[in-house]
Order: structure tokens, then C-alpha cells, then sequence
């Protein structure tokens, strides 16, 4: 097996695996840094986010409204001193992005634009059109191209990290068009491989969110933290589950349902705001997971639309008319008039709730280092605890630049000194790699399809870890995922050819989703609680006596994993009531 | 084993037949020939107008018959194609600005035609057409 | 195997892979069609040359050539190989020739097709394996024109953002929306005929840069736009902008990347003292 | 790489382009009208070489003639490597050759038509 020596390496060249690269490549210009990822870096999955990225730039704002609208949207499980840092961090790399040419819109002065966003207090969310998240790749990957030290791996299948002295000193990978196997040997090895969506059926996620790095993580060793977390974004396209962006109820869209009522006043978002006039942090500008939970209340009360693609509530936006919408929301407009049939200006669209992003992740702390010495993390596949229960809108593309940066400079500070890497002995790790591939690939008993196990999979997270959850349907559910893992064992793989296998690569990512699965199953399980994105109709209040702590859930082997927890980090906002009523200060 | 791209040749003699837009883009292309024709006529035009009152007159004679007509179809199809393929493409070549918006593709284009009109317009009324 | 047979292989005669629709979620009863689908194949391991293979299989009817795609790969033929990640027509991923015209998989609308439709990959590209194509040409040529700012004046982040105006950003905007998918290498004929040419999309970020008032890197650029490879290999056929998803318009890039380069070259040929900036 | 000098072949190439899109068709027609037997009366000898030895008609049609046929070269260069003709300097030559002389003989024989 080929051996590639590099001083960092990363895997994933999303946003966050972008900006690691680039922050490595300029701190220190001798660095090898090699950036793996199974896709061209603009393929990833940060190009498909719309809305826009929040930092204080505007004199009206400051940095505590975003910290106290952090922690209150993450329903106090975010750690305060990294949001805290966090906060401090996210205007320079908005800025940064700006001075690397990101197209952000702009007011009439020059000066940077920011929109509304749910469960933000102050308008601070840059935003290039409808389309930030792409600007945002894009103009990191156009970048990255100035700097001849990323040697970008692309189209390389991460496998395992490999371990040896209680660091992680590098990764094997399949290079996907021939079938080869590579191992990297490095100093210190950083994932970004995006979240894991993918693990249910209707989400948000582009195919690749499949969670690899974070089962790899899992597997090395390291705990994956809070992954019952699950964001439902309220507004997603009822047949594809593509995402219409917050900003359409920024811009001043309204959720109704079928008998026309503004239902979200119901829920403790009320009272009702002059349509056209979206006042912050209320009704339709309340936290992602009171609205999703809303559109659960409403379908169990039966005033959900049916439509054929299943029940939905409207999102009104023929008030913004078609200049604004053509000006503001040009990709909403396309998106459900291309794949819906519906025309936004003249028409409400059917939307439901559907799975968008993953609050947990591998464990990290402010400095985006892992438990594992020699492994960092940053962006999706991350939980740094700056989401806490519930990610508000917008703060996730900075995460990516914030922490993916400071992953960079601390492995730059881990890398300082150490000790030659025995090379005979991260062999070994590698040959494991290899075994269980080849196994895979002779395989003679096997009787599970691939497509079958992922589809139990992803009906069983849908039906038993959805917005709402109960005791026994988590037991269910972790009863299902922990057979399916058993199964999956035995799946087959039908193509046994080297290139551009995809057959193969989508047995290993369903692999990784059930690693993930596991962790998400058992975590939610355990917290017997309703906080944020985890709802509990058995325990439907915040506990902070018993579960003020973040879930740290730990592989062991063929054995259930162990789950522990660790305490939230609170400096100056204690636990209190998240109010988005009308009336909240 | 491993790679081996197949690669698909290009054929360089027949590749406008994969699609109608191609054939398009050629016929646009082979207005040249009737042009370049018609100007070399041009050419010959001004010789004879320079030999004098009969050589022009003769000149003027030589142009009746059928090929001279069917000729002269030809070019007059090729020129008011090549035309209107290269009033559409201004708007490409040189978008117009103003403020934040862009003046829409027709609008320049139709500007084209209408400076077209009054432009052949004038050259037939200074040549007594009209 | 499966690859290669003659014949339409259906969700009904498949081996035992159970009936499982790999993407999105799909509540409800949508109306349904049988899509037919003819592929072209082709797997290095065990082909020398790509053929065709028929496949059928039952897609909502608002659905999109991906979908049928997506299908065939959960419940029909595992083997089948493609590139795909977003639907919803923004990563790029999923360029291929349907029906003989570059477009993404995912935004190909079966309410558009009627019988059979034929799925090739790329045209202009060498075929990896079934509809993977190789893009390492174009990854190439994006580097080369370098896209990315060179900033007119660097400044350090503290003194704030560059000063954009709207105008000023509405100059570049459009050309800054090209999502690599390179079914304008598949549609230009000037691709397909001289292969080292830089090629739509990359000129088109080349412009794009230069357009942006926050940059002063043209000169840079120039180098490698202004050769013959770069604009002058272009006739102007303008399929690049016909099939553009995003609706770029890079034969309009290149047109005007013509007249300034031709200005330049004025300047620098022809005014004394002119630099041709 | 060095720059392409193609600008000197590319700008005339435009402009004649611009030309013929303007004046070919109306004067095809009026030489058509010609060809079918209605001289137009512009086309008569006297008002034509009254034009050609005028200081404004001489580079007008100067202009018209030189340019438009470069432009047709121009195309026709690229035409033909459209259609598999790869000898691109032996076309390119025989093609911009013939334009110039073309656009020569037009100016020797508008010289030698002095205002009359
Ligand atoms: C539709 C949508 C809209 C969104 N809108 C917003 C928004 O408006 N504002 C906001 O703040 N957030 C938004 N988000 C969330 C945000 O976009 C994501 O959380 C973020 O982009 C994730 O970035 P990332 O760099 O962590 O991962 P990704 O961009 O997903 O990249 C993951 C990378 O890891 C690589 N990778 C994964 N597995 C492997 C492996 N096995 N081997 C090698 N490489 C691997 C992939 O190739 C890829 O390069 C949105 C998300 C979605 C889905
Ligand atoms: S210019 Fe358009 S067609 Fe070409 S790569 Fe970019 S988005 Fe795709
Ligand atoms: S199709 Fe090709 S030739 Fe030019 S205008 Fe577009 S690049
Ligand atoms: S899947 Fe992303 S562009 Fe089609």
C-alpha cells in the first residue's frame, strides 16, 4: 500500500476542511498539508446552503446580543466560553471571506448587507443572495488554489484514522477511481466531514452527509457528543426535502395552516405581526425547533393541508411580490416553482419540517481538539458545543470558518516537536483497513442488501427519533439500529470491480450512518428530558438538575456503547426561559 | 485492473451532425462564403465603375440572368442571417449598465434593429428606391 | 454481473435487493410513471468499449432523471455508477448528456421526456467508469486562470470590508454563479476540437475577477486568458451559455474578454507608452 | 505562454462583421434589383462615380469592402477548421492574402477615380 507523508491531514474540503487548509497553508508555508475529501471540494454540501452566515457588523448590534441569542436558541446546552469566543471570532472571518472576494450583498454605501434571521435578536446575517453557502465554498476553494502547499487528495474515500502511541498520526483512504488503497501518515490529522443527515429519509442533506468522519472518530475512540440533536428545518419542499431558506420568512414570509390561520401564535410565538412586517425573534422568526414542533401540534391537530406528497402547512410569501422575491429569494422562487410546480408569487407552498442538521458531533472543545491527541475537528461533524440543543439559523457557515481555522493553528501547535512516527506500527493500523476491505470484497455468505438495510434504517429514525420522541419508541429504536448493525454484517457488496466503485462506497457510508444512528438512538434514550431540538412527550420539561450536561456517548466494540456525560460550560448566562413571544426584551 | 478512461473522439468532419444547435452555429458560420463571394463581386464592381461609363454599364448588363439572381439570394439570405445572428450577440459582447441593473438583451439588440431599418432605409432613399 | 445485457432489466426481475428508493423521502401518493432509461456503460475492469443498457423502472411523476437514477441503483442494479450529492441542481456533481444535451441529472424533469431516455456521460471528458467522467482537464484549467481576488490595494482585516457598491457588485455577480459543472465543456464544439483550451467556465471566473472592483489581478490573468487558448479559441457558438444550469452566460464573458483584450493589445502595440494593462 | 496577437486579426474582424450586418443586405438588394433589371437610379453611372470620387464616398466604400471581405475571410478561416480543415496557417494565409489584396485593389482603383 502506497504511504503518503504530509505534515496535516485533513479530511473534508467543505467550508470548515477549506478553511483549515487555507489557515494552515498561511501560518506556515513549509507545512505539507494534504486535504482528502470523496468529492471535489465544491461538491461539498456547504454549497447548498442559502441563507446566509451572522456576525456583528452593524452599530446597532454587539457582541452580547449574539452570545445571549446563541445560548438561549442552543436552550443553555452550548458551552458560554466558546460561544463566547465564538462570537468575538465571527466578524473577522466574515470580513476575511469579503477581503478573499466573497460576493456578499451590499447597501447602497458599500458597506456589507445583513438580513433577519430566526431567533436572532439584531439583524447580523451576511448573505449573498440566496445562494451564501456557495458563495462561501466557493470563494474558500478559489483561494485554496493560491497556495501550492494543500495538496488536495480529491475523490479520495476516507476509511480509518490511524492510532498508534494514543495519537492519531494519520488515515488510510481508497483513492475512488482506481480502488486503491492509500495510507496518510501526519502529525496530526483534522476532520470535517460534514453531518449525517443522511440517516433519515427526507432531510435536507446532499447525498454525501453520511457522517464518515464522525463514525471514524467513533471508532478510533473518541466520544461523539449531544448527537440526539437533531435540527428540523420548518420549511422544506414536501416531494425532495430541499431546503427553502429561512430568509424566506425573514424577508417577511408567513407560516399558515389550512384554515389560514398564522398557527404559530398558538405556540407561544404569538402575538400575531402585521403580515409583510416580520418583527425578530417572534412568530415566524422564531428558533427552528419551535416551529417544526408547531407543525407537529397542528398535524395532530388535524389542520395540516393533505397534499399529495403527505401533510404540509403554507408558507405565504405572495405579499413580498416579485421584485423582492426575484431580488432576495431568486433560488426559492426556481427551486419551487422547478421542483413543485408551485410559483411562489402567486401562490403559498406546501412545506414540511424536514431533517437538516446535526447539533452533535465529535466531541471538541474551543480549540477544536479532540479527546484523541492528534485529531481536531470543525464544522458539521463537530459539536463544539456552540449549538447547544438547537443551532440558530446562520451561525453554522461561521462555525465552519471559525473553527475551522482554530483546528488549523492547533495542530499546528500540536505538531511542534513530536517524536518520529513508527511507521511499522501505523502499517499494522493500515493492513486492518485492508483486511476489512478485502473481507467485504469476498464476502460469500452474504444476504443483506445494501439498500434494504439503509431504507429499515432510515424508516426507523424517522419513526421513532422524529421531532417528537417517547420512551418506548427510543427503546425500539435502539433495539432496530443495533440489529441492522448486526445485519450489516452480512450485507452484500453486489459490485466487486476497483473503479469508481460506488456500490462499495455506499456500503461503507451506511456503515458510517449506523455508527452515527447508534450514538443518536442511545443518546436520545438516555436523556429523559425535552431541551431544544430533543423533545420528549414523556418528560416534556427541561430538566437542568439532571441534564444540564452534555451526552458523550462511547463506542465499545460489539458491545452496546457506554454513555456519560460531562458538564455545560456556563460563565455569565444562567439557564432560563427561552421567550419568543411578542413580548420578550 | 485499475483506470482506463475510455476516451470518445471528437470527429472534426462530422461533429456538427450531434446536434441541432451546431448546424445552427454552422449555417451561421458559412454566411461567410456567400459574403466573402459577394464581396469580392463588390471588388470586381468597383474596377469596372473605375474603367469607365460603358465597362460599368456592362458591368450593370452581366448582372441580369438566372445564376446572377439565384446568386444574389443566396447572399441576401446570408447577409440578413449573419444579420440578425450578430444583432443578438451585442447584447453578449457588450451589456449595458445602468445603475445595478443591465439593460435587458432585447432592448439592446432591438436598438440594433431599429438603427438597421434606418439605416437601409436611408441608403435606399439616397440610391432612389424609395 | 448485470452490465451489458441486452434487454430491459426491471425492478421486478432484479436479484434480491429489496425495492428501496435511495433519495428523498417521498410521502404520500404522488403519481407515478415507468421511466425507461438507456444507459451507457462502460467498466475498465471488464469492458473495452461502453455500451448501452435499458433499464425500467417506476419514478414520481414530478420527479427528475436522478431520481430515476437513484432507483435503479437501490433496487435494480447496484453496478451502476454516477455522481450525485445535492439535488437541487447546485453542486454540480450530476452533469451528463441526457438525450444528447449536457444537462444535471437532477434538474432534467421527466415531465419533459416521453420514451426512452438515454443517459451518456459528458461529452469531452474521458469516461471513468459508466456516467463518472474524469474532470482532472478542467480542475486543471480553473487553476490556471487563477480565480481568486488579487486585490487591487490589500489591506489588513481590521480596517473593515472593501467598499462594494450594488452596482459594482451586480457587475460580476452573474459570472460568479458557475457551479463547475462543465456542461459548457460538454456543449462547446471548440472544447471537443482543441482540447487545450481553457474553456468557458474558467475564462468565465477569469472575467469574473476581473470585473470585481475589488481586484487588480487582470494583468495576471491576461496571461493565460489572452493566449490562444484562452479567448481566441472561441468562435462564440454560444452553446456553453444555452446550457448553462446557472444561467452564467459565459459566451457573453468571453465575448467581452475578447474586445478588452484587443484593447490592450492596442494599447500596447500601437499608443507609445501604452502598457496594455 | 505568450500573448495572443490575435487582436489584429480578431478587431477588423469585428468591425467588418459590424459592417456587413449594417450595409451588405440593403446593397445585395440593391444589386439584385439590378440583377432583375431595375437599375436603381443610385446604381447609374453618373451618380455612382460622382460618389467614388468624392472625398466622403472613397473611404466609405473603401471601408464597406475592406472590411466586410476580411471579416468573411476571417469566418471563412475558422469555417474551415470547423470542418476538419486543419492546415490553419496555409488557410489562414491564403484567406487574409487574398482579403488584403482585395482590399488593395479596391483602394488603387478608388484613387484612380479623382472627383470628377
Ligand atoms: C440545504 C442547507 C442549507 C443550509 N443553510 C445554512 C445557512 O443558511 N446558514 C448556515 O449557517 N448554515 C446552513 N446550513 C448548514 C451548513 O451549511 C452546514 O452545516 C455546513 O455547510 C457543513 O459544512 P462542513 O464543512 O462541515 O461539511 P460539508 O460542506 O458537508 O463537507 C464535508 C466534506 O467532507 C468530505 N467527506 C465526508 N466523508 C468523507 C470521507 N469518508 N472521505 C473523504 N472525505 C469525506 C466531503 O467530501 C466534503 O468535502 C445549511 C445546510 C443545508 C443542508
Ligand atoms: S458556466 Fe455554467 S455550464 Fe459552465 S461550468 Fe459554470 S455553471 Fe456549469
Ligand atoms: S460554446 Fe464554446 S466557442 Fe465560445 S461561446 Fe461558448 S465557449
Ligand atoms: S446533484 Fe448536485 S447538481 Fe445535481
Amino acid at each position: 500500500m502506497e504511504t503518503i507523508t504530509t505534515d496535516v491531514a485533513i479530511i473534508g474540503a467543505g467550508g470548515a476542511g477549506l478553511r483549515a487548509a487555507i489557515a494552515l497553508a498561511e501560518t506556515d508555508p513549509a507545512l505539507r498539508i494534504a486535504l482528502i475529501s470523496k468529492v471535489y471540494p465544491m461538491r461539498s454540501h456547504t454549497c447548498a446552503a442559502e441563507g446566509g452566515a451572522a456576525g456583528v457588523i452593524k452599530p446597532d448590534d454587539s457582541f452580547d446580543f449574539h452570545f445571549h441569542d446563541t445560548v438561549g436558541g442552543g436552550d443553555w446546552l452550548s458551552d458560554q466560553d466558546c460561544v463566547e469566543y465564538f462570537v468575538n471570532e465571527a466578524p473577522k472571518e466574515l470580513l476575511q471571506l469579503e477581503h478573499w472576494g466573497c460576493p456578499w450583498n451590499r447597501e447602497a454605501d458599500g458597506s456589507v448587507a445583513v438580513r433577519p434571521f430566526g431567533g436572532m435578536k439584531k439583524q447580523r446575517t451576511w448573505f449573498a443572495a440566496d445562494k451564501s453557502g456557495f458563495h462561501i465554498l466557493h470563494t474558500l476553494f478559489q483561494t485554496s488554489l493560491q497556495f501550492p502547499s494543500i495538496v488536495r487528495y480529491d475523490e479520495y474515500f476516507a476509511l480509518d484514522l490511524l492510532v498508534d502511541d494514543g495519537r492519531c498520526q494519520g488515515l488510510t483512504a481508497m483513492e475512488m477511481r482506481s480502488g486503491q488503497l492509500r495510507q496518510f501518515h501526519a502529525k496530526a490529522v483534522i476532520i470535517a466531514g460534514g453531518g449525517a443527515g443522511r440517516m433519515f429519509p427526507f432531510s435536507t442533506n446532499g447525498a454525501i452527509k453520511t457522517g464518515d468522519g464522525m463514525a471514524m472518530a467513533y471508532r478510533a475512540g473518541a466520544p461523539l457528543k449531544d448527537m440526539e440533536f437533531i435540527q428540523y428545518h420548518p420549511t422544506g419542499l414536501p416531494n425532495t426535502g430541499s431546503l427553502l431558506t429561512e430568509a424566506c420568512r425573514g424577508e417577511g414570509g408567513i407560516l399558515v395552516n389550512k384554515h389560514g390561520r398564522r398557527y404559530l401564535q398558538d405556540y407561544g410565538m404569538g402575538p400575531e405581526t402585521p403580515v409583510g412586517q416580520p418583527q425578530l425573534k417572534t412568530m415566524e422568526l422564531g428558533p427552528r425547533d419551535r416551529l417544526s414542533q408547531a407543525y407537529w401540534h397542528e398535524l395532530q391537530k388535524g389542520n395540516t393541508v393533505s397534499t399529495q406528497w403527505g401533510e404540509c402547512v403554507l408558507l405565504d410569501m405572495r405579499h413580498l411580490g416579485a421584485k423582492k422575491i426575484n431580488e432576495r429569494l431568486p433560488l426559492v422562487h426556481e427551486l419551487a416553482e422547478s421542483y413543485l410546480g408551485v410559483d411562489i408569487v402567486k401562490d403559498p407552498v406546501p412545506i414540511r419540517p424536514v431533517v437538516h442538521y446535526m447539533m452533535g458531533g465529535i466531541s471538541t472543545n474551543t480549540r477544536a481538539a479532540t479527546p484523541l491527541p492528534g485529531l481536531f475537528a470543525a464544522g458539521e461533524c463537530a459539536c463544539v458545543s456552540l449549538n447547544g440543543a438547537n443551532r440558530l439559523g446562520s451561525n453554522s457557515l461561521v462555525e465552519l470558518l471559525v473553527f475551522g481555522r482554530s483546528a488549523a493553528l492547533s495542530a499546528i501547535e500540536h505538531i511542534q516537536g513530536l517524536p518520529a512516527a513508527n511507521a511499522a506500527a501505523l502499517n499494522v493500523g493500515a493492513e486492518a483497513t485492508q483486511a476489512r476491505i478485502r473481507e467485504l470484497f469476498s464476502r460469500s455468505d452474504g444476504s443483506e442488501s445494501m439498500s434494504g438495510l439503509r431504507k429499515e434504517m432510515t424508516d426507523t429514525m424517522e419513526k421513532n427519533v422524529g421531532i417528537y420522541r417517547t420512551e418506548e419508541g427510543l427503546k425500539e429504536g435502539v433495539a432496530k439500529i443495533h440489529e441492522l448493525r448486526e445485519r450489516y454484517r452480512r450485507v452484500i457488496l453486489t459490485d466487486r470491480t476497483n473503479v469508481f466503485n460506488t456500490d462499495l462506497f455506499q456500503v461503507l457510508e451506511l456503515g458510517s450512518m449506523l455508527d452515527c444512528a447508534e450514538a443518536v438512538t442511545v443518546g436520545a434514550l438516555a436523556r429523559k428530558e425535552s431541551r431544544g431540538a430533543h423533545q420528549r412527550l414523556d418528560y416534556p420539561d427541561r430538566d437542568d438538575t439532571n441534564y444540564l450536561r452534555h451526552t458523550m456517548v462511547y463506542r465499545q466494540g460489539a458491545e452496546p456503547p457506554r454513555v456519560d456525560y460531562l458538564d455545560v460550560v456556563i460563565t455569565r448566562s444562567p439557564p432560563g426561559v427561552r421567550d419568543y413571544s411578542g413580548d420578550h426584551k | 485492473m485499475s483506470r482506463n478512461p475510455l476516451v470518445r473522439e471528437v470527429s472534426p468532419t462530422s461533429w456538427f451532425f450531434r446536434h441541432p444547435r451546431y448546424l445552427r452555429y454552422m449555417s451561421r458560420e458559412i454566411t461567410s462564403i456567400f459574403v466573402g463571394a459577394y464581396c469580392v463581386l463588390l471588388v470586381v464592381a468597383v474596377q469596372r465603375l473605375a474603367a469607365g461609363r460603358e465597362a460599368w454599364e456592362g458591368f450593370l448588363l452581366a448582372l441580369q440572368g438566372p445564376a446572377s439572381i439565384a446568386f444574389h439570394l443566396l447572399a441576401l439570405v446570408a447577409a440578413v442571417y449573419h444579420a440578425a445572428t450578430w444583432f443578438n450577440a451585442t447584447q453578449k459582447a457588450m451589456p449595458l449598465q445602468i445603475g445595478e441593473e443591465f439593460l435587458p438583451g432585447n432592448v439592446i439588440s432591438g436598438a440594433h434593429y431599429v438603427a438597421w431599418a434606418v439605416l437601409s432605409g436611408g441608403v435606399l432613399f439616397l440610391a432612389g428606391v424609395i | 454481473m448485470p452490465p451489458a445485457q441486452p434487454g430491459t432489466v426491471s425492478a421486478a426481475d432484479a436479484a434480491p435487493h429489496g425495492g428501496a428508493v435511495a433519495s428523498p423521502g417521498r410521502p404520500g401518493g404522488s403519481k407515478e410513471r415507468t421511466v425507461q432509461l438507456e444507459v451507457l456503460r462502460y467498466n475498465p475492469d471488464t469492458d473495452t468499449e461502453a455500451s448501452f443498457q435499458r433499464y425500467a423502472v417506476v419514478c414520481p411523476e414530478e420527479g427528475v432523471v436522478l431520481d430515476a437514477l437513484n432507483e435503479v441503483k437501490a433496487s435494480v442494479d447496484p453496478t451502476l455508477n454516477y455522481r450525485w450529492s445535492c439535488h437541487m441542481a447546485v453542486c454540480g456533481s450530476c452533469g451528463m448528456m441526457i438525450n444528447g444535451e449536457p444537462k444535471l441529472a437532477c434538474h432534467a424533469f421527466l415531465r419533459d421526456y416521453a420514451g426512452v431516455i438515454r443517459v451518456e456521460p459528458l461529452a469531452h471528458f474521458p469516461i471513468e467508469r459508466d456516467l463518472v467522467t474524469a474532470p482532472d482537464d478542467f480542475m486543471e484549467k480553473l487553476k490556471r486562470v487563477k480565480p481568486y481576488l488579487i486585490p487591487k490595494e490589500s489591506k489588513p482585516i481590521d480596517a473593515g470590508e472593501y467598499k462594494q457598491t450594488p452596482a459594482q457588485l451586480m457587475k460580476f455577480r452573474q459570472y460568479s454563479m458557475c457551479i463547475n459543472c462543465m456542461l459548457c465543456y460538454a456543449a462547446c464544439p471548440e472544447y471537443g476540437l482543441t482540447p487545450r483550451f481553457i474553456g468557458p467556465a474558467a475564462l468565465t471566473l477569469a472575467h469574473r475577477y476581473n470585473q470585481d472592483s475589488r481586484d487588480g489581478g487582470r494583468k495576471q490573468r491576461q496571461e493565460v486568458a489572452a493566449t490562444h487558448e484562452g479567448v481566441w479559441e472561441c468562435t462564440f457558438v454560444g452553446a456553453c451559455s444555452e446550457v448553462c444550469p446557472a444561467h452564467v452566460d459565459p459566451a457573453s464573458a468571453l465575448q467581452q474578454m475578447k474586445i478588452a483584450s484587443s484593447v490592450d493589445w492596442i494599447v500596447e502595440h500601437l499608443i507609445p507608452g501604452g502598457n496594455g494593462s | 505562454m505568450a500573448k495572443s496577437h490575435k487582436p489584429v486579426v480578431w478587431f477588423p474582424f469585428a468591425a467588418g462583421g459590424t459592417v456587413i450586418a449594417f450595409f451588405i443586405p440593403v446593397i445585395v438588394l440593391l444589386t439584385l434589383l439590378a440583377a432583375l433589371g431595375h437599375v436603381p437610379p443610385g446604381l447609374g453611372y453618373d451618380s455612382l462615380r460622382a460618389f467614388a470620387g468624392s472625398s466622403l464616398g472613397k473611404p466609405i466604400i473603401f471601408g464597406v469592402v475592406a472590411l466586410s471581405l476580411w471579416s468573411s475571410a476571417h469566418r471563412l478561416r475558422c469555417t474551415c477548421y470547423d470542418f476538419g480543415l486543419r492546415a490553419d496557417t496555409l488557410v489562414a494565409t491564403v484567406l487574409y492574402v487574398a482579403a488584403l489584396a482585395g482590399s488593395l485593389l479596391v483602394a488603387v482603383y478608388l484613387l484612380g477615380m479623382p472627383a470628377a
